[in-house]
């Protein structure tokens, strides 16, 4: 992350540091029904290229499933979109008007973008309910944050979430307690209270029994329409619930697109099967 | 039924190196007191308190011992800092201190007795001889930074001029407390140095960055006869920390050398030696200052019939101790005392030589007369004047005065 | 291989295990199941000796050692290989040496990583010297397998070895437990949330449910009535 | 064929070789040499020094060696002088005229006979006229600088005379510039002050310089002069390199203390993560050790270096495993709270020093063979102790880098302080592996401390002077990172060396601070961070 | 109302607000008794025991940066020290020509210093007003423009901890220096009044007491709002997961930058209350060591409680009160002990003690 030289930055008058900046991005703008651009990207990591000129496209209110080997570089795409990664080439965008590559990653976050990790992370030493609060949208700004109230429908609201993630009975416990499949629930939560334009969930799934992976699915399809999904995952069954017989569903291999198009088509796609899915499948 | 004595110096942090040794010289005193019979037919207590090397803790040990203890006197501190610290406390509650080092002058209260060196007891003599005795033409003066090396050095520095020392024949250098690598300034001092005049260092270094800046003059090689070096930080008890062997010949300017050969002298240091159990231990300058001070008061108190701090005070002014060089010290109005100024050199064994000294006792000086703010300034603490800062041209008395 | 008995566990002052009695015999790959938050990664913890235990024994067999007494470290020692739910790689050393930080246990002479290893993963052979923590997280699961197995365990504890990779390393991985299992008398212990790979793989099963034991036999006994009330929510 | 003018001097050096056999119970000149010496004014001691000196008096060299090493004693019982090798209690005094010994039963009995510097520099003098014929060019060259001090006609003369039968190279050049000065003050013949300012303006002694000024200064022949100046310039530029060359030396010697002290918290702070504010008492420690196997070894100075280094590493070492055992193994886990914990042992530390040792600083004296100067030239020399350091700096650094990048434990450590629970499933002892590891962090510690013991105090504030800079040099490089320690290390000595010509001492120390500062604010992760995925949050 | 719901389920903050209150009341009283009286409390007591409270409150704002924020400052001495010598400017103005050399205007060292007239920096500073303002704007303006390039440029963990203890070894380094125009090593002292009150009075030093009692009972209210408040549960995500609260569109740099700055503030005030009672400031004050004692305190209190950051800046202090009067040779080893003790023996310092049950902060 090359940042401008601070000496640079003091000596040009109309420099506007960020902590006066305004916090507000470009409006989204949708009008091409794309939500996601993502153009010619490469990042490498010591000589080693993680993502090699990989080109998406994730329309408005699509569910998208990603699949690929491990290595493949779907973390990294996620990385990239959410800013904690920059690429070496390439261009991102969110819409026709918002340049996620130049936007660090609070503000991708406040644009309407929301993240799952693979690895569960949450906030150990907070309760659950507070988790799910600072997962609201609303509030971002220090002075606003420091008189913020919850009102009754926000009450509501969260309280609808934890039934739906089933942590109910563990509204006050702390966080780090969890189960790691509970730690994957309550992540799902987290990002069921941010309302993100476009939720990027990665291994959603890893950890669950079968029946509670049916209901993730239900969740995310559900989702989708008014929301753009993008799910990384592992598990065939769960994929091709969510997939479906028409939704995308793309193959990353050696950071590029291997193969996109219908589940069944992809299943069958030799290359797949060979780098992938293995015989059996 | 006991007449308390406070005893402030530090027993821990970085002043505790050379204030414990202070401690131990009061108990040692204390004990022979009592040991004679007591004052006024009391035993006296030492109250020894740790200040901690924090100079604020000065303040508030100081006010336990006047407030709590109600001690009749406190021998104590060692940094001007933490005599300034204490200074309101004691002229609030008025009490009496009495301070054993050498300071940079320009303050005399009427609630302290100042037995250490005035700069005119220490440096202008120091001075004096160097140029003088050694022919010194370039002059180094290097202290540590703050205000004692800074005004001693501006007294000097005034005083030199006056002697006709260019502005070129003078290099003044600071460095921070406990400065450890010396090396930049030792060389730039022997280059300073082979201008073809004669050199010499003055050196207000403290503590803790004397051993260093020694050990550096050692392994530059620069001996006390191409540039010596005179030191009024460093005596006997600092050179004990060091390896003596490269520095013989350098020198230091003091009231009072350990080897310095009076009966007086002999008796303390066996006396302290008894005390202490230790035979290796030395005596040095702040310790003498706490003798003769607490010869001062035990007089004074004698003489007044009373601890009362008011009596004490009128009757201090003129009582004459002999001191452990052979000669006497007398505490004058400005509550200062008379002192021989020594110049001794530095021997293998960590030991000085007197090699020079003042014909008597020079009286120590409150104001110097080499400061601007400062020449007309006297001090005069008997009736009717009563007053530590009394401008001669103004005629009138500022700061701590008493109606 | 290990009989658990009368085992108790508490996290502060909440209650987890209650009262585990289980076998996990000899050669035999037994699964754990149960439900999200039921204790399986406790009860694998307290057998690791990672938890505290209030009451009862694990007693491993061959040497009659009560492992509830017995060090951590000790029990790669005595046979035990551990992949972690989590993975719990050490993030800033390379694959080679996340390898190797288990070769001391082994005797001299026999301190080096096994070939099957890396052909069971070539990926690591790839990356043997990237830092753990840059690898994907697949590729994390495949090196913390790959480092249980460097032990050369007789007993192999595995808490949903599985997630995050890939299909078809899915599949070699069920073939290689089945295969050190039954060629080589590998003791397995699985914790596995997907049945058809704990059908695939395991002798027996094991469920628990809000802490306690409530169901164990062979494979073929896990019928969908106890699918249905211990395994769906 | 040596020519020696000075026929005193012959008989000096031919008796010298022949003291033993002089019976000396009425030596008349050592009885007036007593007398003089004696008194108690300085003017008498001087003409005692002369006496000698003139009278050609066979012990003449080794009675003014023992002065001037202060062996000289004056016995209060007999008013006579005693040579005393050791001014201790129980010790043997031998009396100078007849040979007759004492044993010291109180020490203050005895006075030393004090020199003082003009004494000194007479004596120096004295020796240096015999020095000029001396087997060792070393004493050559010193025998002709101490002449050179203040050379009149008479000395002259006699550096004129050995001239030509110098072989040393050294020697002849100092000799050469001697006779230069010499001639460029008092000779009027253009040729020959030319042939001088060619001499000189090849030598970089400070006497050359100042003699080349002043001539510059006094000649009123332009050309001389213009010549005159000319050398200058050149002498200048000289100066000019070897002073940037000395700056760098300081630098390093500067950077390689700091790396010493910070080295060993490269481990206990950067590896294991502990914040060890005990460090700087670990070496405090080393330094107290190097003191105390001085005292052991009082006639092995030059050996006790080398006893203390191991013993250093095991004292401190073993004080460090104590520490770890006793509290730190409580707080895994809790990073933070080891500062807590080991500031209050560093007061424990601190205080257990004083009451032992006592709050003064103690003596740790430096061998023979790491004192003096390597000197390449009158304006640049390096200083033997600093330039051991530097050697040992490097050496313990190299040698824990293997530790670390070749030993199971290296690997171990770093295992269990990036996941101790899964380090300990796979078997590493961690508690073994803490104790090992924080035990060779302190003990690398003590090392230090015997390097610090040689340059600076030992006292009970020598860890508290450290501990700031070893924290700044270990961030500054990248925690955890042993090569970003040296670079660290050096990087500031060396910025601290260039700043303070220009700006003193006490600013050099602030800038280089606010350096550290704005550096992070670049580079939040130091010199050389860890990277990849897992170092980024 | 809104007061009553910050304390509401804060037993600790209930007992330690009731017990300021109780102080406010009950100290004038005793400290009036005549002095023989058993429950006299001598006025030197009173001085002393306000200095505990301004510790208390450098302590609290330590707390906050450091218990709730996560940011382990090796460098908040730095700016209690700054207050403290704003405050000294003040009151060295106050001395007038009552100094030694009677100069009107010039305080005594820059006299002898041969300074001709004061500084720009000391101007305006005869005014109490002023100096008020710049109590809380200095060390806010440093600490918001070292917060704002340290955090924006995300220094953080031990990076930071380390870059504080640089600024205030510089700052102590700097002031250490006549030039600064400080007074150097010897500081500012010899005061004489405070808003025209005599400093040696009996009665301003019970005011200043009730003074500093009511600054630590507002700033204890102060930043148990802040921590009560949804900002303080994002301090407390920024200090467990700090990237993870970006990614949910958090500015982590600036909710550090504001907290770190009013904290800065709060000790800024702790300063000035503390310098009128202890009767003078000085370099030592920056010094890095004084700030890791902090630290310290907080941490033998019980860290991220507030209270406890008071309570233990309390105990540590009338511990070495204690100890150097009646263990002068021995207390280090006795306040070494006390702090490995703690450590080892209550993971949560002494409140950890009386609130074993609370399961969250
Ligand atoms: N910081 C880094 N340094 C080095 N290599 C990296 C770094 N980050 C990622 N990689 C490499 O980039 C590749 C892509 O990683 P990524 O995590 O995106 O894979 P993935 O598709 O998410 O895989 P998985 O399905 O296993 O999670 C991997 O081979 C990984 O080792
Ligand atoms: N460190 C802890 N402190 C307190 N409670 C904990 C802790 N770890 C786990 N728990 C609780 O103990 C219970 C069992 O947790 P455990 O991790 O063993 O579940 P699990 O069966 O492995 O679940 P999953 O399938 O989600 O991994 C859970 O309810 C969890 O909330
Ligand atoms: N008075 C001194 N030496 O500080
Ligand atoms: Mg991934
Ligand atoms: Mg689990």
């Amino acid at each position: 992350m090359s940042q401008p030289s601070l000496l640079s930055e003091i000596k040009d008058k109309h420099h506007v540091f960020s902590f006066m900046q305004s916090q507000a991005s470009p409006v989204l703008n949708v009008d091409k029904q794309i939500l996601l651009y993502l153009e010619g990207l490469s990042v490498s990591f010591d000589g080693f290229k993680a993502i090699n000129d990989l080109n998406l496209y994730i329309r408005d209110g699509e569910l998208r499933c990603i699949i690929g080997p491990n290595g493949a570089g779907k973390t990294t795409m996620m990385d990239i979109i959410t800013g904690k990664t920059k690429p070496d080439t390439g261009s991102a965008w969110f819409g026709q008007t918002i340049n996620l590559l130049e936007l660090d990653e609070p503000a991708i976050a406040q644009a309407g973008i929301g993240r799952k990790f693979q690895k569960p992370t949450v906030f150990e030493s907070l309760s659950v309910y507070d988790n799910l609060v600072l997962a609201m949208p609303d509030e971002r700004l220090v002075f606003s944050l420091l008189f913020a109230r919850l009102k009754g429908e926000q009450r509501d609201r969260i309280d609808e979430v934890m039934t739906l993630i089933g942590l109910q009975d563990h509204s006050a416990m702390r966080a780090g307690s969890l189960s790691h499949g509970q730690k994957q629930w309550l992540e799902i939560g987290m990002l069921l209270m941010q309302k993100p334009r476009l939720l990027l969930v990665d291994e959603p799934v890893a950890g669950m029994t079968h029946q509670e992976m049916d209901r993730t699915a239900e969740l995310l399809v559900s989702l989708s329409g008014s929301h753009s999904v993008v799910v990384v995952e592992h598990d065939m069954d769960f994929v091709r619930q969510l997939a479906g017989k028409e939704r995308t569903v793309t193959v990353l291999h050696q950071g590029s697109v291997l193969a996109e198009g219908s589940m069944d088509q992809v299943q069958n796609n030799q290359k797949v099967i060979e780098v992938y899915l293995g015989e059996s499948q | 039924d006991t007449i308390k004595v406070g005893v402030l110096h530090s027993l821990s942090g970085t002043m505790a190196i050379s204030e414990t040794t202070l401690k131990d010289t009061m108990l040692m005193l204390i004990e022979e007191q009592n040991a004679k019979g007591g004052l006024l037919g009391k035993q006296l207590e030492a109250v020894v308190v740790d200040p901690a090397s924090d100079w604020p803790l000065f303040a508030e040990r100081a006010r336990e011992l006047l407030e709590r203890d109600q001690v009749a006197a406190i021998f104590g501190t060692w940094t001007s800092v933490s005599r300034k610290s204490v200074l309101p406390v004691v002229e609030e509650l008025n009490g009496l201190l009495f301070y054993p080092v050498q300071y940079e002058g320009e303050e005399s209260s009427r609630n302290v007795i100042y037995t250490g060196a005035a700069p005119n007891q220490q440096a202008i003599p120091a001075v004096d001889y160097l140029m003088n005795e050694l022919g010194i033409e370039r002059w180094v003066l290097a202290g540590t930074d703050y205000v004692y090396p800074r005004t001693t050095n501006r007294i000097l520095e005034a005083y030199l001029k006056q002697m006709g020392v260019a502005e070129d024949d003078i290099m003044i250098n600071y460095t921070p407390f406990g400065h450890s690598d010396w090396q930049t300034i030792v060389s730039d001092i022997r280059r300073f140095g082979s201008a073809g005049k004669k050199t010499a260092v003055v050196s207000t270094i403290n503590g803790d960055a004397n051993v260093p800046f020694y050990r550096e003059l050692g392994a530059q090689g620069v001996s006390a006869e191409d540039i010596p070096v005179i030191a009024f930080s460093v005596g006997e008890e600092e050179l004990s920390g060091i390896d003596t062997a490269p520095l013989v010949g350098h020198l230091a300017a003091w009231n009072y050398f350990m080897s310095v050969d009076t009966e007086e002298n002999d008796a303390f240091i066996e006396k302290w030696h008894d005390f202490i159990g230790d035979t290796n231990r030395v005596t040095n300058d702040p310790m003498e200052a706490h003798y003769i001070g607490f010869n001062l008061w035990v007089e004074a108190v004698n003489k007044a019939g009373t601890t009362d701090t008011e009596a004490v005070q009128e009757a201090i002014i003129g009582v004459t101790v002999p001191n452990l060089t052979g000669s006497y010290a007398a505490l004058m109005p400005n509550h200062h005392i008379t002192k021989p100024v020594l110049i001794g050199e530095i021997q293998a064994d960590g030991q000085f030589e007197v090699v020079w000294q003042t014909p008597s006792t020079v009286v120590g000086d409150a104001w110097s007369d080499y400061l601007e703010g400062s020449k007309d300034i006297i001090s005069d603490w008997r009736k009717p004047l009563l007053c530590g800062n009394y401008n001669v041209v103004t005629k009138t008395c500022s700061g701590q005065s008493y109606e | 291989m290990i009989s658990i008995q009368g085992l108790n566990q508490f996290y502060g002052e909440s209650h987890t295990l209650w009262d585990i009695d289980m076998q996990i015999p000899e050669g035999q790959c037994t699964v754990l199941m149960g439900r999200n938050g039921v204790g399986k990664t406790t009860l694998l913890q307290c057998i690791m000796g990672h938890q505290k235990v209030a009451s009862g024994s694990i007693q491993l067999n061959p040497a009659d050692k009560d492992l509830v007494k017995t060090s951590v470290e000790q029990r790669p020692r005595l046979g035990i290989g551990y992949v972690p739910q989590g993975r719990q790689i050490f993030p800033l050393l390379t694959v080679e040496e996340n390898l190797q930080i288990g070769l001391p246990v082994l005797p001299r002479g026999q301190r080096r990583i096994p070939d099957y290893i890396f052909e069971l993963f070539p990926v690591l052979a790839d990356m043997m010297h990237r830092r753990g923590g840059d690898l994907s997280g697949g590729q994390q699961q495949q090196l913390a397998i790959g480092r249980a197995l460097v032990v050369d365990p007789k007993l192999l504890i595995l808490d949903e070895p599985t997630e995050g990779i890939q299909p078809n390393v899915v599949q070699e991985i069920g073939d290689i437990i089945r295969k050190l299992n039954r060629e080589m008398g590998l003791t397995v212990l699985l914790v596995e949330q997907k049945l058809p790979f704990a059908r695939k793989v395991g002798d027996r099963f094991c469920i628990l449910d809000r802490g306690r034991k409530v169901a164990e036999g062979d494979m073929a006994g896990l019928d969908d009535t106890l699918i249905k009330q211990y395994l769906t929510v | 064929m040596r020519q020696l003018r000075s026929l005193g001097l012959l008989t000096l050096i031919l008796l010298s070789s022949l003291t033993s056999l002089q019976a000396a119970d009425s030596d008349p000149v050592l009885a007036e040499f007593e007398a003089l010496l004696s008194s108690s004014a300085a003017p008498d001691r001087a003409r005692a020094i002369s006496l000698l000196a003139d009278s050609m008096h066979p012990d003449t060299l080794s009675l003014l060696a023992e002065l001037l090493e202060g062996q000289l004693y004056t016995f209060r019982g007999d008013s006579h002088l005693y040579r005393v090798p050791r001014h201790e209690e129980g010790r043997a005094a031998e009396r100078l005229l007849d040979g007759e010994t004492l044993t010291i039963e109180r020490v203050r009995d005895f006075r030393r006979v004090a020199v003082n510097n003009a004494q000194r520099t007479q004596i120096r003098r004295v020796m240096a006229l015999t020095g000029l014929n001396a087997e060792s060019s070393a004493i050559r060259l010193q025998a002709v600088r101490q002449l050179m001090r203040d050379a009149d006609s008479a000395t002259i003369a006699l550096i004129q005379d050995a001239y030509p039968t110098e072989e040393n190279n050294r020697v002849r050049e100092l000799m050469a510039v001697a006779l230069a000065i010499h001639t460029l003050a008092d000779s009027d013949n253009e040729v020959l002050q030319r042939d001088a300012i060619d001499t000189l303006s090849e030598s970089l002694e400070p006497r050359a310089r100042n003699s080349l000024a002043q001539f510059a200064q006094s000649t009123e022949n332009p050309a001389l002069q213009e010549l005159s100046q000319r050398a200058l310039t050149q002498i200048d530029h000289k100066v000019q390199f070897y002073k940037g060359l000395e700056t760098l030396y300081f630098g390093i010697s500067l950077g390689s203390v700091l790396v010493l002290a910070a080295i060993g918290l490269t481990i206990t702070f950067g590896v294991m993560g502990v914040i060890n504010m005990a460090h700087g008492e670990l070496i405090m420690i080393g330094a107290y050790t190097t003191f105390v196997i001085q005292q052991l070894m009082p006639d092995h100075i030059g050996l006790s270096i080398f006893v203390a280094i191991p013993a250093a590493f095991v004292v401190s070492g073993l004080v460090g495993i104590a520490i770890e055992r006793g509290v730190i193994r409580f707080l895994y886990g809790r990073p933070l709270e080891t500062l807590l914990a080991t500031f209050g042992i560093s007061l424990v530390l601190q205080q257990a020093v004083r009451s032992i040792f006592s709050p003064l600083n103690r003596t740790v004296e430096t061998p023979g063979w790491m004192s003096g100067m390597l000197e390449f030239n009158p304006v640049f020399a390096i200083t033997l102790n600093r330039l051991y350091i530097i050697l040992f700096c490097f050496l313990v650094f190299f040698a824990l880098l293997l530790i670390l990048k070749r030993t199971a434990l290296g690997l171990q450590v770093r295992a269990v302080s990036q996941n101790r629970a899964m380090a300990r499933a796979m078997g590493v002892r961690s508690e073994r592996v803490d104790m090992l590891t924080f035990g060779l962090g302190s003990g690398v510690a003590g090392i230090a401390g015997v390097a610090l013991s040689q340059i600076t105090n030992v006292g009970p504030n020598l860890g508290q002077s450290y501990i700031i800079d070893s924290f700044m040099v270990v961030v500054f490089g990248g925690v955890g990172n042993l090569w970003g320690t040296l670079v660290a290390g050096m990087t500031l000595g060396i910025a601290t060396k260039l700043v303070e010509p220009w700006t003193g001492a006490v600013l050099a120390k602030i800038l280089v601070l606010v350096f550290i500062i704005f550096f992070i604010q670049k580079k939040p992760r130091g010199l050389f961070p860890q990277r990849g995925r897992a170092a980024e949050d | 109302m809104l007061l009553w719901n910050l304390i509401k389920q804060d037993r600790g903050g209930q007992i330690l607000l009731a017990l300021l209150a109780l102080a406010i009341i009950i100290v004038p009283i005793l400290n009036g008794l005549p002095s023989d009286h058993p429950l006299h409390i001598p006025t030197y007591m009173v001085a002393v025991m306000g200095k505990y409270l301004t510790l208390a409150l450098l302590a609290l704002s330590v707390d906050l940066v450091w218990g709730y924020l996560g940011i382990l400052t090796l460098g908040h001495g730095a700016f209690f020290a700054l207050g403290g010598y704003v405050m000294g400017m003040y009151l060295m103005r106050q001395i007038g020509d009552r100094g030694v050399y009677g100069h009107p205007e010039l305080p005594d060292f820059m006299v002898f210093l041969n300074w001709d007239s004061l500084p720009w920096y000391w101007q305006g500073l005869d005014q109490f007003w002023f100096a008020a303002i710049l109590i809380v704007l200095v060390p806010g303006l440093l600490a918001f423009i070292f917060g704002a390039l340290a955090f924006r440029s995300r220094v953080s963990g031990v990076y930071l901890s380390i870059i504080t203890q640089a600024l205030t070894f510089a700052l102590m380094l700097a002031f250490f220096r006549n030039e600064m125009g400080f007074g150097g090593n010897n500081g500012l002292t010899d005061f004489k009044d405070l808003l025209g009150f005599n400093l040696q009075a009996r009665e301003t030093r019970v005011g200043l007491f009730i003074a500093s009692a009511i600054a630590l009972a507002l700033g204890y209210l102060l930043c148990r709002s802040v921590t009560q408040s949804r900002l303080g549960k994002v301090c407390v995500a920024v200090r467990d997961a700090e990237s993870r609260s970006r990614f949910m569109g958090y500015r982590v740099e600036n909710v550090k930058l504001w907290v770190f700055t009013l904290s800065a503030m709060i000790a800024g005030v702790a300063g000035a209350l503390y310098v009128p009672q202890v009767g003078i400031i000085n370099p030592n004050e920056f010094s890095p060591l004084n700030s890791i004692e902090i630290v310290v305190w907080v941490a033998v209190g019980g860290r991220a409680t507030l209270y406890g950051a008071v309570a233990g800046a309390i105990f540590i202090n009338y511990a070495k009160t204690w100890f150097t009067t009646e263990l002068p040779d021995v207390w280090l080893f006795a306040l070494g002990a006390i702090f490995i003790l703690v450590t080892v023996l209550m993971p949560k310092g002494i409140v950890g003690l009386l609130r074993r049950k609370e399961g969250n902060a």
